[in-house]
């Protein structure tokens, strides 16, 4: 297993690698460091002098990718690729083009994100499971049918439509909660249970159906046929052996996403005004800040690539059949 | 057959709920303690649903639409689901086919034991343990300590159905049904579980129903045996009179599909066609952070065989014997890690894809499972043609239509099925579309990967006896790749017995048959069932 | 009436996709196995229903994408006769509609309202200067007293919903004659027919009196905007998955066929792409997109062909990005298929890898090309709004959903709120994107092997 | 035997009750009402002003380096820059602001003596600063001196100073008073090429010296700190303690406008040198975090990601409120506070909103003060509720129970869309294309693009010059009388049939070119994000009154200025916003050599109009003190603006703001942002209202449970009745 990680972590390398590629190529496809320059500049007495002053500031005064007058490997490493990347690896992110420390906003930032982000996850796996079983308990009714339909229709609507709608109803109808903010401190449940129930209630009509179907592909395997040739009762069997069963595939499909769930979620932050990497994101793409997104996708390829190898180990962990080589 | 009885099955009837299509017309049977009554039936009779239907465990779409099961003195069939629930694993218990599937894989064999305990009794902590224990001991497992705490995966088939039936005779029912309990399972150890459960039905004076298609099965173990035809029993007898003296045809099919060990076919010629010389397949272990090849996994491990022209060769051996690999390698579909081939004296190793093109016309193959071996996006025209076309057999379209009606006819299909799609058929018909498909490049050796061992016996009989007609028509070689023994008297004329990758022993059928050497082709043997020994 | 067809790339996709749909159906008209599968999904009246609702979105698009320009008049006393065409582009939906689009108000009016949403300065008939709400320019201006305006709806609907059911009998009559014998309940969907031809009957007949939806900040009818936006929901939906099909079919086939270096080169391709979050490969592509539609504004003679390149450039980014789900299906697929008995003996008959592929791969991985395109058509319907609200999605000036929510959504916060715009892009996203889902389980019950063996179990 | 045995009418029951008391719980543990305050509870009672940021957090604060009415709004309650705008009057009036009075103006010629102000052009202008004594800065730890009189916190490498993450981190501060060399250090900050200000380009052909001094930095090796102290300016001398002088190339009147913004404000060596602790930069521990200055307020919350927070100066100077203020100001109650000492809220707090709408909801709920600080934030909500009329602004009922508060805000500024007058098709000074131009110029119909897209929020322009600043006329004589007549006392559009004739006399008739028959199809080019389909739509509407076609090229801010620079457009979206109150700031943008074509940089003239006449009349406008002369000179360039039509149409952004009704003296400046001292809150009329306006709304919460409970029921008896089935029923 061990191996198998250290393999796993290595192969991640040249992922890294092209994701990067990827992000230069895209990005200065459409932006010269000259735009970048102006864009930050702002919009009056932007002179060739400043622009060119910024660039040197800010390591943009090199080729992208190759350096025709670097000798040898400079040709290479002397290059705005090279260099940016490089620090990457070394989990250097720099300043942002408008000259904040990354790392600094994205260890602060990261918070808010988790703050709303886990809970939203772990409520919404709970509810929806038991959403799921509350239907599983019905089956074969026409309720059952029923509910399949609804949460067609939950799944159906737009999550553009939770949002203003909650923010509608519950904050600025009812007034129960502020309509959005956040604030680190001992109060800020208060602003994380409307996202948390928006995000929620939008992940119920997918989530639930999709439990459902597990639960219910569970329950028409041999062994739970066994149980009930045993005499266990009908909830026994759903507690002791499809849902332990169904966890698997819960379990495993749903690890891939923890780690990015320091990420966050774009739209319920920005529309909820949390201060996370989420609404970071958006902001740096809104104002094509390059080194936020490139940092930023770099976090997220990580994440990604470690919540596929957590997948993995997930598995070797709930299900006693599968072992990593 | 008297005395006291343990569950009368009285008119059972089942429908499709949605449609109310019948599926068991009134079947009526009784168990006795002690006693093992045997259901026998191809697949599709229905004999499953009765069982099922009798503990009230039928799936959905299935309803019971009339009847009753009486347990003592209560009608099964009145009870609630939930006093239905104090009936099973209590005073009837059931132990399914596949012992694999059957269990709950990520629950320990000891939990899943002790919750039948847990549900009926009021045992916990130690003593429940204990009790599980030499519940394990019982039913013949080794090391039960330290097999509790084994998952399913890790336990080998005949353990995992042993733990089956220790969890079934757990809270010591008076009933046990026996759903083809031995059929997932390798021929040496279906012999085992049989025997314990005839040992246990002695000494615990249970009434067991056992349900199998396998007659020899039937033959072994069962005291009193019905046949279920179509949803009805047509008929039950004790073992011994139904065996000698069977009232209904289709009894008379069943019993005739057992083999008979006093006929062999005698051997033709000694002209070489294939020659194996030490082949060896290995597949590797890779390790480590770098994936390198540690070890391999010797699948093939020095194989020497001859078929000579005209003959069939029974290549017989449990499952991982390596067998079929063999077959993929003399195919060149595998890649072999030593050794010889030789076909017609030309090694066929090494061969590039285009240089083995002239060998594929001759050399052909009829896979195990007829449904997957047939692309069903093709008709059965498309698909006898294919090889014809990518062979370059120089036919156009016109003679190639006119072979595969031929062709179709030799194998006793109807000409125009060519334009028909394989799932339209059944599992023996599609198995001689696939005979057509192998002669229809007229190869002068075809290997035949358990052509059969997917079809019902009475089927089964029928292939078998036309690839033997083929054989004598066309003088073709077969290599016959098979676990079942039974088969292989009427068919081949050398057999090679095989286990882990080695031939433990090779002769003439008859040699092997009657006078078997290697203690493994004696246990082979020993769980071949007769009719009359 | 003179006028000069437009063919837009995005037409021009839609209707090869429609032919291509159509042979392809043709052609698998003999595969029994589809047919009954087609037939298991059609067996059901949820399938017709669904099926039906999704044929009437696509109908409006396909309607919404033969685009012409109108001929202008010929310049007084022009020295050439050259004929000159409008730089606004119509499409036929327009013409059907009858003009809905044309009726312009000043700013927002409620649904089947007769007087603006806002205040104006007007004169009163004595000269002074007063300020109320103006009587709209498309609403009510038939009736004679404001207080007879619901009779008159009322009248209108009852008037509407007969032609309705004339012209939905007319339509229905010969599908009844030709499908008499069909086992298929066909029923539903006439239902449904009659249903969407009486609304639509009623949609352009009561248009023409008042704005069923009313009209949003700029004047413009709703419920126009709502019909403008099914083109563009529908075509994303489906362009997406058709322009990625090809990328991820190949590479998908070829990784799980060939294995090896090819596979782990596929392989690597497409963890390295599914990696990126991918927000942020969308919002980057498309800009990168947008930036060359505006250094290269030659290459587009109209605006209209502007948003239509950048409508298909996200078409084709959205499919880049959702590529790697599909292509590792189709790997994992063609991994287990040529494990089959079929592809062996293909193997054994020294049939070549392209007839491997092309006769015995290709065909059997088709079931998962289907339930993804069926799957990802509302999730890409879904995304458009949510990209849109970021600002890497449609074009502003191509009427879509998701534009509309995107500018609707403060107009909630106003006082009294303005709700129907949002309710109009609401209803019509998410009826489509029901049916879809709908249609898509059924789909997925009849072609996924898994969820079949399932039902042919029980 | 125990058995599992599932009663579910009781569990349901129970269940229920469960959620019901969980919920009551719930409400208890909310503690009082209102539940929505999205301000966490205050820890003291200072005074707060509670406001917003929007829509992004500034992105520097250094005032060298910022150039944004967003950041100026925290570097002007910071910093105190030499000169200030008086809160009330206007047209806006200078006043010192931590000077003692105005600069001394002194002429001198090419060998620095002194001449006489009329004495011909002078070579150089020298003002001389005095400076106010009780000038002093805040508390801050660049200040704090050990024992030995040695800054405290000067560290020799980065772990040294690790532990310090904030300003409010360090334990020790200190102060000290403001001397005329911290003015001077700041201007040469201005000066320094690392720094990057914006002024540095323009600065340096008015201050002598200072182009030297930026190349003489240029080539000084360094790192960390450089103390500018040591490279004079040439321009620059301190006289004494609180005396400095600063001499400019020629005669510049319009300096000591820019003496009152904050690139003039004084900064400390011993800050910038703190600063530069090496280390601190990561920490994002710059001057362009945590600024320093003198003014009424200091930082001590920096987090821009979700506030900032400002508390006043203890070390502020003395301040009053003013006494006299512009006609009306009386009326309206902003002179209730005449005289007294400011500032009057000891604490401010601004949140950031990136959305308008959570914003607008939390103003309306009373948890801010005011809708927006630099901007009103009222455009996208305006509706019903609030309408601008003829008379002002119309009130909805519920929300005049509000007794908010409206704070017009005309900006010294102007957004037009200009001809680029060198396209062959609009451009050009021919009669036809002037014209044309004019036609377009009719039918583009500003006063109600102005009502539907910005809520009457602009004031069409008839003039480059806008309302406050000298040279914009009202009534009749004030007119644009080539698109306008004046009818009934008002100006009204010319029609469109007289819009058609100009257009035939162009060469267009009905929009045709006369010649080949072709349809006139103008380009306009716009920001991309500065246009929605809908105003697209509208214009399109607009111009196809008179037969002309429109297309738009949107494209992103970086496309659009290379489009200008290099003159590729046709028709082009622009704004400008002035830096100070003056005709010149204004009239320059058609200047000639100003045309980014003529000087090869990124010229304000984006028209490229050339003409003589106006060129000439500015370069006279621009040295002339205000006065009548001068005013007959502008007008004259107005003319030649209005004549040619060289912006298709221009108009004057408004903006309201809102104001809650316990917030007083919240009179708008359209220039200075230094007014959050004169704010004064009502906190218990404040408290009240936010309980009255927030009461929650408790039913659905009972709703959602009962609804729980209504689901879960079926499900149960569903249970049972499979628990209870026989196999009789013909069920299973």
């Amino acid at each position: 297993m061990f191996a198998y990680i250290v393999r796993r972590l290595l192969y991640a390398i040249p992922i890294l690698i092209g994701v990067n590629l990827l992000t230069f190529t895209l990005f200065f496809v459409v932006n010269s460091p000259d735009d970048m320059a102006v864009s930050q500049l702002g919009e009056k007495y932007v002179t060739p002098e400043a622009i060119a002053a910024w660039k040197k500031k800010n390591g943009y005064d090199k080729p992208l990718f190759v350096n025709a007058e670097g000798a040898g490997l400079a040709a290479v490493t002397d290059t705005i690729f090279f260099t940016k990347s490089l620090k990457l690896f070394a989990f250097d992110f720099g300043r942002s083009e408008s000259g904040r420390d990354i790392t600094t906003d994205v260890s602060t930032r990261m918070w808010p994100s988790l703050a709303v982000a886990l809970p939203t996850f772990i409520v919404g796996i709970w509810v929806n499971i038991c959403v799921a079983l509350l239907v599983v308990m019905f089956h074969a009714t026409r309720l059952d049918r029923w509910a399949v339909f609804v949460f067609v229709c939950l799944m159906s609507i737009s999550y553009l439509f939770y949002i203003i709608g909650g923010q509608y109803l519950v904050a600025k109808t009812w007034k129960l909660v502020p309509i959005s903010g956040f604030h680190a401190d001992a109060q800020a449940w208060k602003f994380l249970i409307l996202p948390v129930l928006v995000g929620v209630v939008a992940g119920i009509g997918s989530g639930a159906r999709w439990y459902r179907t597990l639960f219910l592909e569970e329950a028409n395997q041999d062994y739970v046929r066994t149980a009930r040739a045993k005499g266990a009762s009908e909830i026994g069997i759903l507690f002791t052996h499809i849902l332990p069963n169904a966890l698997i595939p819960i379990l495993t499909g749903v690890v891939v996403l923890i780690p990015s769930l320091f990420m966050g979620s774009l739209l319920i932050e920005s529309f909820f005004g949390i201060p996370g990497l989420g609404s970071y994101m958006l902001d740096a793409i809104k104002s094509q800040d390059f080194a936020i997104v490139r940092s930023m996708v770099f976090i997220g390829s990580i994440l990604y690539i470690v919540g596929l190898i957590l997948t993995d180990i997930s598995y070797t962990w709930a299900d006693p059949r599968v072992r990593l080589n | 057959m008297s005395g006291h009885v343990s569950m009368k099955v009285t008119d059972l009837r089942v429908a499709v709920a949605e449609d109310g299509e019948a599926i068991l017309e009134g079947v009526s049977f009784e168990l006795h303690p002690g006693k093992i009554f045997a259901l026998v039936g191809e697949s599709g009779s229905g004999k499953s649903v009765t069982s099922l239907a009798a503990m009230r465990l039928l799936p959905e779409a299935l309803a019971i639409t009339g009847g009753a099961v009486s347990v003592g003195e209560e009608d099964l069939f009145d009870l609630s689901e939930s006093q239905m629930q104090r009936v099973r694993g209590r005073r009837v218990a059931m132990i399914f086919q596949n012992a694999m599937s059957a269990l709950n894989p990520v629950q320990t064999a000891g939990q899943q034991v002790a919750e039948t305990l847990r549900l009926h009794t009021s045992l916990s902590g130690d003593a429940l343990r204990q009790r599980v224990v030499q519940l394990f001991a019982e039913v013949g497992i080794p090391d039960p300590e330290d097999r509790f705490s084994f998952y399913p995966h890790q336990l080998s088939g005949g353990q995992q159905q042993r733990v089956m039936i220790a969890m079934a005779l757990a809270c010591e029912p008076e009933i046990l049904i026996a759903d083809e309990p031995t059929t997932a399972l390798d021929v040496t150890i279906q012999e085992q579980v049989l025997d314990l459960i005839r040992e246990l039905t002695e000494s615990r004076k249970l009434a067991v129903l056992l349900i199998t298609h396998d007659m020899g099965v039937v033959r072994n173990t069962a005291d009193e045996v019905a046949v279920m035809y179509r949803g009805e029993i047509i008929e039950r007898a004790p073992v011994d009179d139904f065996f000698h003296n069977p009232q209904q045809a289709y009894s008379r099919r069943l019993i005739d599909a057992l083999p008979d060990l006093s006929r062999f076919q005698s051997i033709a010629v000694e002209e070489p066609l294939l020659r194996l010389d030490e082949v060896k397949v290995y597949f590797p272990i890779r390790r480590g952070v770098l994936q390198r090849v540690v070890d391999h996994t010797r699948a093939v491990d020095g194989v020497s065989l001859s078929i000579g022209k005209g003959e069939t060769y029974a290549l017989v051996g449990e499952s991982g014997s390596g067998k079929s690999t063999l077959g993929r390698a003399i195919l060149n579909l595998d890649e072999m890690a030593g050794g010889q081939i030789r076909f017609h004296g030309e090694p066929l190793q090494d061969l590039t894809r285009r240089q083995m093109l002239p060998y594929r016309k001759r050399i052909q193959v009829i896979f195990q499972n007829p449904y997957s071996s047939m692309n069903p996006r093709l008709t059965v025209g498309e698909i006898i043609a294919e090889g014809m076309v990518s062979l370059g057999l120089g036919l156009n379209a016109a003679e190639r239509e006119e072979r595969i009606g031929q062709l179709l006819q030799r194998v006793q299909l109807e000409g125009d099925f060519s334009q028909r799609y394989p799932h339209e058929f059944s599992g023996g018909q599609l198995q001689r579309i696939a005979i057509a498909r192998a002669l229809a490049v007229e190869p002068e050796l075809i290997i035949c990967d358990e052509p059969t061992s997917a079809l019902d016996v009475s089927i089964r009989a029928e292939v078998l006896e036309l690839l033997q007609e083929l054989q004598r028509e066309f003088g073709v070689s077969y290599l016959f790749i098979t676990h079942d023994l039974s088969i292989v008297p009427s068919l081949a004329h050398h057999v090679g017995v095989m286990q882990l990758g080695k031939i433990v022993e090779q002769g003439t059928a008859e040699q092997i048959l009657t006078a078997p050497r290697h203690p493994y082709t004696r246990a082979l043997l020993a769980s071949v069932p007769r009719v009359d020994p | 009436m003179d006028v000069k067809p437009l063919l837009l790339w995005s037409d021009v996709l839609v209707f090869l996709l429609v032919i291509s749909l159509v042979l392809f159906f043709y052609r698998l008209r003999r595969d029994p196995q589809t047919r009954e599968r087609w037939g298991q999904v059609f067996s059901s009246r949820l399938g017709m229903v669904t099926f039906t609702v999704i044929l009437t979105y696509v109908g409006i698009a396909l309607l919404d994408s033969l685009h012409f320009r109108r001929a202008l008049d010929t310049a007084q006393g022009g020295a050439s006769q050259e004929v000159f065409y409008d730089n606004k582009v119509t499409s036929v939906l327009d013409l059907v509609l009858g003009g809905m689009g044309d009726r312009f108000e000043r700013t927002y009016s409620a649904p089947f309202a007769l007087k603006s949403f806002e205040k104006q300065n007007m004169k009163d008939e004595e000269g002074r200067a007063i300020r109320d709400f103006p009587l709209l320019e498309h609403a009510g201006r038939h009736l004679a007293d404001p207080a007879d305006r619901w009779p008159d709806v009322l009248a209108k609907t009852v008037t509407a919903l007969l032609w309705g059911l004339l012209l939905g009998s007319i339509w229905i009559a010969p599908q009844w004659w030709w499908l008499r014998g069909s086992a298929n309940p066909w029923y539903a969907s006439w239902g449904v027919q009659l249903v969407v031809i009486c609304l639509g009957t009623w949609a352009v007949v009561v248009s023409r009196y008042y704005h069923i939806l009313g009209t949003d900040l700029g004047g413009t009818d709703v419920l126009y905007q709502s019909l403008k936006g099914v083109r563009t929901g529908v075509l994303l939906g489906t362009l997406s998955t058709l322009i990625m099909l090809p990328i991820a079919v190949t590479l998908g086939v070829m990784a799980g066929y060939f294995k090896g270096w090819v596979d782990d080169l596929v392989q690597y391709l497409y963890t390295t792409l599914s990696s990126i979050p991918g927000i942020l490969l969308i919002a980057a592509s498309v800009l990168l997109f947008q930036v060359y539609i505006d250094l290269n504004p030659d290459f587009f003679s109209i605006g209209m062909e502007k948003a239509d390149a950048r409508f298909i450039a996200l078409c084709f980014i959205l499919g880049v990005t959702s590529w790697s789900t599909l292509c590792r299906l189709i790997r994992a697929e063609t991994l287990k298929i040529s494990q089959l008995g079929y592809v062996q003996a293909a193997h054994a008959f020294g049939v070549s890898h392209s007839r491997i592929l092309g006769r015995h791969i290709l065909p059997n991985v088709v079931h998962i090309i289907l339930i993804t395109f069926v799957l990802d058509f509302s999730a890409l319907v879904l995304a458009e709004a949510v990209l849109s609200y970021i600002g890497v999605g449609i074009d502003p000036s191509m009427g879509s959903w998701g534009n509309m929510i995107n500018g609707a959504r403060s107009e909630l916060s106003r006082q009294p709120p303005v709700w129907w715009t949002l309710t109009g892009a609401f209803f019509f996203m998410f009826a489509l994107v029901l049916a879809a889902n709908l249609f898509s389980d059924l789909v997925r019950d009849a072609f996924d092997p898994r969820s079949s063996g399932r039902r042919s179990e029980a | 035997m125990k058995r599992q045995s599932f009663q579910s009418p009781d569990a349901g029951r129970t269940g229920l009750s469960i959620l019901l008391a969980l919920v009551t719980i719930l409400l208890v543990a909310c503690g009082d009402p209102p539940w929505n305050n999205p301000h966490p509870p205050a820890a003291d009672d200072l005074l707060t002003y509670q406001s917003v940021m929007t829509p992004a957090p500034p992105k520097h604060l250094d005032p060298a380096i910022s150039y944004a009415s967003d950041e100026a709004l925290f570097i002007m309650q910071i910093y105190e820059p030499p000169m200030a705008y008086h809160f009330l009057k206007r047209p806006y009036e200078l006043l010192p602001g931590s000077l003692a009075a105005f600069p001394e103006v002194t002429y001198l010629d090419e060998q620095g003596t002194e001449i006489a102000e009329d004495d011909g052009d002078p070579a150089y202008t020298r003002y001389t600063l005095r400076l106010r004594d009780d000038l002093h800065y805040q508390p801050h730890p660049a200040f704090a001196k050990d024992a030995s009189g040695a800054p405290l916190y000067l560290f020799d490498s980065a772990a040294a100073g690790a532990a310090y993450r904030r300003i409010p981190d360090f334990p020790q501060t200190g102060d000290r008073p403001v001397q005329a060399n911290d003015f001077v250090y700041s201007v040469k900050r201005l000066a320094d090429p690392l720094n990057g200000s914006p002024m540095l380009g323009f600065m340096s052909q008015y201050i002598v010296g200072m182009r030297e001094f930026s190349e003489t930095l240029a080539q000084v090796p360094r790192s960390g700190w450089l103390n500018l102290d040591d490279y004079p300016m040439k321009g620059l001398s301190v006289m004494d303690e609180h005396t400095l002088t600063i001499t400019i190339m020629g005669r510049y009147p319009q300096f000591v406008y820019w003496l009152a913004m904050h690139f003039f404000a004084p900064v400390a060596p011993e800050v910038d040198r703190f600063y530069h602790n090496p280390g601190f930069e990561e920490r994002n521990l710059t001057l362009d975090w945590w600024p320093v200055g003198s003014g009424p307020y200091m930082m001590v919350k920096n987090d821009p990601n979700s506030e900032i927070v400002l508390e006043r100066n203890p070390n502020y100077r003395e301040e009053f409120f003013p006494t006299e203020g512009a006609p009306g100001d009386l009326e309206a109650g902003f002179l209730e506070d005449a005289g007294k000492p400011v500032p009057f809220v000891d604490r401010a707090v601004f949140r950031l909103e990136k959305e308008v709408l959570p914003l607008w909801t939390k103003f309306l709920q009373g948890y801010y003060d005011r809708s927006g600080e630099v901007h009103g934030n009222t455009n996208g909500v305006f509706d019903q509720a609030f309408v601008v009329g003829p008379d002002g602004v119309e009130v909805s009922e519920e929300l005049s129970e509000h007794q908010i508060v409206m704070s017009p805000d005309v900006k010294p500024g102007i957004y037009y869309y200009g001809f680029n007058m060198r396209d062959p098709v609009v451009g050009g000074y021919s009669e036809d294309k002037r014209k044309l131009r004019q036609a377009l110029q009719i039918a583009f119909n500003t006063e109600e693009y102005l009502n539907i897209f910005r809520k009457g929020n602009g004031i069409a322009a008839h003039n480059l010059i806008p309302p406050g600043i000298p040279g914009h006329l009202k009534g009749e004589e004030g007119m644009n009388s080539y698109v306008y007549d004046w009818v009934d006392g008002e100006p009204r559009r010319k029609p469109i049939e007289y819009a058609k004739q100009l257009l035939e006399e162009a060469g267009y008739p009905n929009g045709r070119d006369a010649r080949t028959g072709e349809p006139l199809k103008i380009f306009i080019d716009v920001q991309s994000q500065a246009i929605g389909n809908t105003s697209m739509n509208w214009i399109d509407r607009q111009f196809s009154q008179i037969g002309v076609q429109v297309e738009f090229r949107p494209a992103d801010w970086n496309r659009t200025r290379e489009k200008l620079l290099t003159g590729n457009t046709q028709i082009f979206s622009h704004g400008w916003l002035a830096d100070y109150p003056d005709p010149e700031n204004f009239l320059f943008l058609l200047y000639g050599p100003e045309s980014p074509l003529e000087c090869q940089c990124d010229g304000s003239n984006n028209s490229n109009f050339m003409h003589p006449e106006y060129d000439e009349l500015f370069r006279r406008v621009r040295v002339l003190p205000p006065g009548p002369e001068r005013d007959e000179l502008v007008a004259r360039m107005v003319e030649i603006y209005r004549r040619e039509a060289v912006w298709l149409y221009a108009f004057y952004p408004k903006d309201i703001y809102l104001n809650n009704s316990w917030v007083h003296n919240t009179k708008r400046h359209g220039i200075s942002k230094a007014t959050l001292k004169y704010i004064r809150i009502d906190d218990r009329q404040r408290q009240q209202m936010r309980q009255k306006w927030n009461q929650p709304v408790t039913w659905p919460l009972y709703a959602g449970v009962f609804l729980i409970g209504a689901l879960v029921l079926p499900g149960v008896n569903a249970y049972r009745r499979r628990q209870n089935a026989t196999a009789r029923q013909g069920g299973k």
